[in-house]
């Protein structure tokens, strides 16, 4: 099994993605080149969080035109599995991969903190570890995760179980209080169609180990190994 | 950089689209209104680019390209462009 | 000539001085670069002669004050690179920018010795918090480190915010930067090798920062000044986190013999340092300069346009330096060469514009300032604190302390930083230090910044000891071993011999201090002028320190951790309500005498907090500083949500007893059944300790006193900063 | 919200002033060129504001005072005020 972590320029998670698949869980993992477009022999590509350049116009919206994300879509339609955290989520909207698109969060602040989120789909290859109605402890760290899409988006997007993360209280209660950024219906983390493409805004490599307070982001990790597991 | 007589400029204005949430602009409403300048009703916040092209000829459709493709995002934004 | 050096800064003897050395009158383009890098600023030309009294050396340090940043070594094989900046100026004009910009310098300083930078500290001062333009000025300096900072990815983790009238025209914005690397990695900001290519990297250069110096240009462009401005510098964090990339892999690949970031005084400086440190002579082609717009030859030899490095590299090499800059979709431009002898020579398409001994720029001039005791400090420290009445309820008056501009929680700055990228922060900001832990080791460090102006300005000497030993009882409270300083020295005009004294003074109680303490001072910044109309700033040395934890699992947070342990003070409590917050805060006044310190006792009391985590004896640490006792244990209950039942006896008045500032106190937590060990240590130190009480519940009673629910003041505190800048 | 009969509008157009690194106007340059816009010599991006204003009456004053206290940054941007 194979990770790859794509490095755009600015990116800034991609070495802790890249530290979580390989020191925690000790899979294989290789860094991917924004002008690089094999992506021959991997089974999951991390789009990983950042300013990939510099979100300078909007957030992803150069970042989409790397000739690798013709390759990560290509990978996509063929069932690969792609997760795009915080900025790789950015792109993954900007590159029309998933729905919607994001807004400047509500205070206009970026907000870096612990947020409680709920499990919405269990039957996914990202959370078939965890259970629905599942709360994890992860933190954000971002300007615009003020998630927006027109009504019949979210309607479909509801509709077909494609709201995998939703931020909650510690009690799992949806509330506004406990959306961080003003996201519409608190979503966190959508899927595409087929479940294979996943944006979310929290980060679970920083929830990954008990010194950094938090193991929740670890299921997100585990229910890819053991889907990959299970296909392989 | 430099000028010279076959550039052209195209103005570029990008705005929220209408029933998207514009929380720079609720928030530039709100510091006005706090100001003491109670007579604004709304503010929109969008972007203003100003495009420099070589050469002469119809740019008018290249440049809408470039807003389709990369400028703007169609799904919050609309834009319009004039030549300056 | 003769008639302008006034204007750029020079006195008529700095001119005089200039004509000697160069054996003629110098030309606008040399006129340019010697005003800048004689400037304050960047000569250190009142300063230097005083720091010298800072103790440098010591066994673990292997680069001192000179470099871009002092280089530490942890064990293991692995360094940490350090340094702090002021970045005031550029933030009063433009707070957003000015503070970006100060992050961006300070970052660039640290991978220019081949780090990687790991974290940032952000030391704050403002004016009152109730004027707009401070809180216009708060929101823009956070929103500008954030800006920058979270750009690059390297994680703020620690800072210290304090407001008082005197920061009210002139903030103060300290950034701080730590990078680790292997001890074999470290590169320094040195040209060496006769033909060696100089590279210029990063950034167009632009007119910007270049200030005073544009007297240059308007002298003879008076129609078109308006265009030649200098423009304020705007930051570019995602060019500057390129050129990390960029830079880190070309050291790592070894193309490269000395690697120097621009800064104040742009190329001229970086030439001239990097010559004069390698005992070479330089040659530069300002015309290969990139550009942003038309310049002349000295706006481009001291602009400041940010995100720029100087390498040098061998011929063979040029290539491949170049297409590594390239690939990262940066400018890379050879624009000079090493030449023997030690002149700095500059051409303009093929003509000569300059020709200067590169050690007369890069070492400016040294003055032994005059310095006189003001007369202020007799007249504050003649209060007596023992005169002024007390509010009775002293329930109302601590809820009121954490509330206090000073003393409420910072969450509202540092949630605007990415505190946790990079996967080391295990201490949050929020605590004392922020503990960072060293991946593949069992280490970790742990940092913290401190200087309380107040003090200072009632005490330059005892005031900035005190800023040393605050510091290093944060890193000890949060499980560390004090390693290293680095400071910031933020003063008024030297050339006030009033100013000059208390710099003079500070600079002597640092030395003590570190001495004292054991600790080198490894880099550090020098920023004077901080005035607004003859008005100074409170002289304000800032400490920043960082230590080393051997192991990581003994990382201390001040929170308490579980019920029924007991709350335990090292350390002894005196009436000394002098200089407190609770003086400033609650009666409006900034006098008396700071607390006094014994470095002795001081010594002997955070040897024994360090015995203590080490032997597992202490569970939990605070630091117990400004807003005095009451304040640090409602602090400790805040943090873990637990309460305490605290009974003692004091002749002190209960006032005294919860806002007294005394030094070299600790609060910290024990087991019933660890007592014993706790009181055998302290004997063998000989040091005060006592029992104040247990840990439980959830409301925090001190006495008849304080009877306060954990929660409820926690909402007070923690949304108190919010509110204030609302 | 509500548009009616006396409202008036207005435009800010906000650019980086002459001379001021606008790392986002490259960073949109160096985009549009690597997407084959060759002829983009230049871009500059800046902020387009459109305010409702309540009543009738001159108000481009109180818009330019807005712009000076608040919508811009008068130290490193310039601004235009029109009525729409
Ligand atoms: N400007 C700031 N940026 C980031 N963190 C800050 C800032 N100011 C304070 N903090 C953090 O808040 C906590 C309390 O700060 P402070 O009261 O100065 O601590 P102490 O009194 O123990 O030195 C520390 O963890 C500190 O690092
Ligand atoms: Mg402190």
């Amino acid at each position: 099994m194979k990770f790859g972590v794509v490095i755009f320029p600015g990116s800034n998670c991609d070495m802790d993605s890249f530290y979580v698949i390989k020191e925690v869980l000790k899979e294989e993992v290789e860094y991917i080149w924004h002008q690089d477009t094999d992506l021959e022999g991997f089974d999951c590509i991390i789009l990983p969080g950042g300013f990939s350049y510099g979100d300078y116009l909007r957030c992803g919206a150069i970042a989409r035109f790397s000739p690798v994300m013709s390759a990560v879509r290509d990978f996509a339609s063929k069932g690969g599995l792609v997760i795009g955290i915080c900025n790789g989520f950015q792109i993954l909207l900007e590159a029309g991969m998933l729905p919607g698109a994001m807004l400047r969060n509500t205070s206009l602040r970026f907000i870096c903190k612990f947020v409680n989120v709920r499990v919405e789909n269990d039957q996914t290859p990202w959370t078939n570890h965890a259970h629905k109605g599942m709360v994890l402890r992860i933190p954000i760290a971002h300007n615009e995760g003020n998630y927006t899409a027109d009504e019949e988006t979210i309607r479909r997007l509801e509709g077909e179980g494609r709201v995998i993360l939703r931020y909650c209280d510690e009690k799992g209660e949806v509330t506004p209080e406990s959306n961080p950024n003003g996201a519409m219906q608190n979503i966190a983390g959508i899927c595409n169609r087929e479940f294979n493409v996943f944006g979310l805004m929290p980060h679970p490599e920083r929830s990954s180990e008990d010194i950094l307070g938090s193991t929740d982001g670890k299921v997100i990790w585990d229910s890819v190994v053991e889907y990959l597991n299970q296909k392989a | 950089m430099e000028e010279n007589s076959e550039q052209v400029r195209y103005a570029v204005y990008i705005t929220p689209k209408r029933g998207v949430l514009d929380p720079q602009g609720q928030a530039a409403l709100q510091a006005l209104k706090a100001l003491g300048y109670g007579e604004v009703d709304d503010v929109r916040i969008g972007k203003y680019i100003i495009l420099s092209l070589k050469g002469d000829g119809a740019k008018e459709e290249r440049v809408r390209e470039m807003c389709e493709k990369l400028l703007a995002n169609p799904i919050i934004e609309d834009y319009e462009v004039s030549m300056e | 000539m003769a008639e302008l050096y006034e204007e750029l800064g020079l006195t008529s003897e700095e001119y005089d001085s200039i004509c000697e050395i160069l054996g003629r009158e110098p030309n606008k383009v040399e006129l340019g670069m010697y005003s800048l890098m004689w400037s304050e600023h960047c000569s250190y030309k009142s300063s230097k002669l005083v720091l010298k009294m800072l103790p440098t050396t010591m066994p673990h340090v292997i680069l001192g004050p000179g470099e871009n940043a002092g280089i530490v070594d942890i064990g293991g094989g692995y360094a940490v690179a350090f340094k702090m900046e002021s970045h005031n100026h550029p933030s009063a004009v433009e707070p957003y920018q000015g503070a970006a910009t100060g992050i961006g310098g300070i970052v660039r300083d640290i991978f220019t010795m081949g780090a990687r930078p790991i974290l940032c500290v952000d030391p704050l001062r403002f004016g009152d918090p109730s004027n707009p333009r401070t809180r216009y000025l708060v929101k823009g300096v956070v929103a500008g480190i954030a800006g920058y900072g979270n750009c690059l990815g390297i994680p703020t983790v620690a800072g210290d915010l304090y407001f008082h009238p005197c920061y009210e025209e002139n903030p103060l914005v300290n950034v701080m930067c730590l990078g680790i690397m292997r001890t074999s990695d470290i590169i320094k900001g040195v040209a060496t090798g006769v033909g060696n290519a100089v590279i210029l990297i990063g950034n167009r250069t632009g007119r910007d920062g270049i200030g005073g110096a544009s007297v240059l240009a308007s002298q003879e462009f008076d129609e078109r000044s308006a265009e030649k401005r200098p423009s304020v510098q705007v930051g570019d964090p995602f060019t500057e986190k390129l050129l990390i990339e960029a830079c880190l892999e070309l050291l790592k690949g070894g193309l490269l013999v000395g690697l120097q970031d621009l800064g104040a005084a742009g190329i001229s400086c970086a030439c001239s340092e990097t010559a004069s440190r390698g005992h070479v002579g330089m040659e530069v082609h300002v015309d290969r300069v990139p550009l942003r717009e038309e310049m002349e030859p000295f706006e481009i030899m001291i602009s400041e346009s940010q995100e720029r490095m100087l390498a040098v590299a061998e011929p063979e090499k040029v290539d491949q330096v170049l297409e590594v800059c390239h690939r990262w979709g940066l400018n890379a431009v050879v624009i000079g060469q090493v030449i023997e002898g030690n002149r700095l020579v500059g051409y303009w398409y093929g003509e000569k514009v300059f020709d200067v001994p590169v050690d007369s720029l890069a070492h400016g001039p040294t003055y032994r300032r005059e310095a006189r005791k003001p007369a202020y400090l007799d007249e504050v420290q003649s209060f007596d604190p023992s005169t002024i009445k007390h509010p009775s309820d002293c329930n109302q008056l601590l809820l009121q302390m954490i509330s206090s501009p000073n003393l409420c929680s910072r969450r509202y700055i540092y949630e605007q930083y990415d505190h946790m990228i990079q996967l080391n922060t295990v201490i949050y900001p929020g605590s004392d230090a922020a503990v960072i832990r060293i991946k593949g080791t069992s280490k970790g460090l742990a940092v913290t910044c401190d200087g309380n102006g107040r003090y200072v300005y009632l005490d330059p000497y005892l005031g900035t000891q005190i800023a040393v030993a605050e510091a290093a009882r944060n890193i000890i409270a949060s499980g560390g071993v004090p390693l290293a300083i680095t400071d910031c020295l933020n003063f008024g005009n030297p050339e006030k011999p009033e100013i000059f004294w208390q710099f003079t003074e500070s600079v002597r109680g640092l030395a003590d201090a570190a001495r004292a303490l054991e600790m080198p001072v490894v880099s550090g910044n020098v920023s004077f002028y901080n005035e607004t109309y003859g008005e100074a700033i409170h002289p304000t040395p800032v400490v920043g320190m960082v230590g080393l934890i051997g192991t990581i699992s003994n990382r201390r947070s001040i929170a308490f951790p579980q019920d029924d342990l007991l709350v335990v003070l090292l350390g002894q409590t005196f009436s000394e309500l002098g200089g407190s917050e609770y003086l400033f805060y609650i009666h409006g006044i900034t006098a008396g005498n700071p607390p006094s310190i014994d470095m002795d006792v001081a010594k002997r009391i955070h040897a024994t907090c360090i015995e203590g985590i080490r032997r597992g004896l202490i569970l939990s640490a605070h630091d117990c500083s400004e807003g005095g006792l009451g304040v640090a244990l409602l602090e400790c209950c805040m943090a873990g949500m637990i309460g305490a039942e605290i009974e003692v006896e004091t002749d002190l008045e209960p006032q005294e007893w919860l806002f007294s500032e005394s030094q070299s106190r600790f609060v910290v937590t024990v087991q019933k059944s660890k007592l014993e060990l706790i009181d055998e240590l302290a004997k063998r130190r000989r040091i005060p300790y006592s029992v104040l009480g247990k840990t439980g519940g959830n409301r925090l009673r001190i006495n008849d006193w304080v009877d306060l629910d954990v929660g409820e003041a926690f909402q007070v505190w923690d949304q108190a900063l919010e509110k204030i800048l609302s």
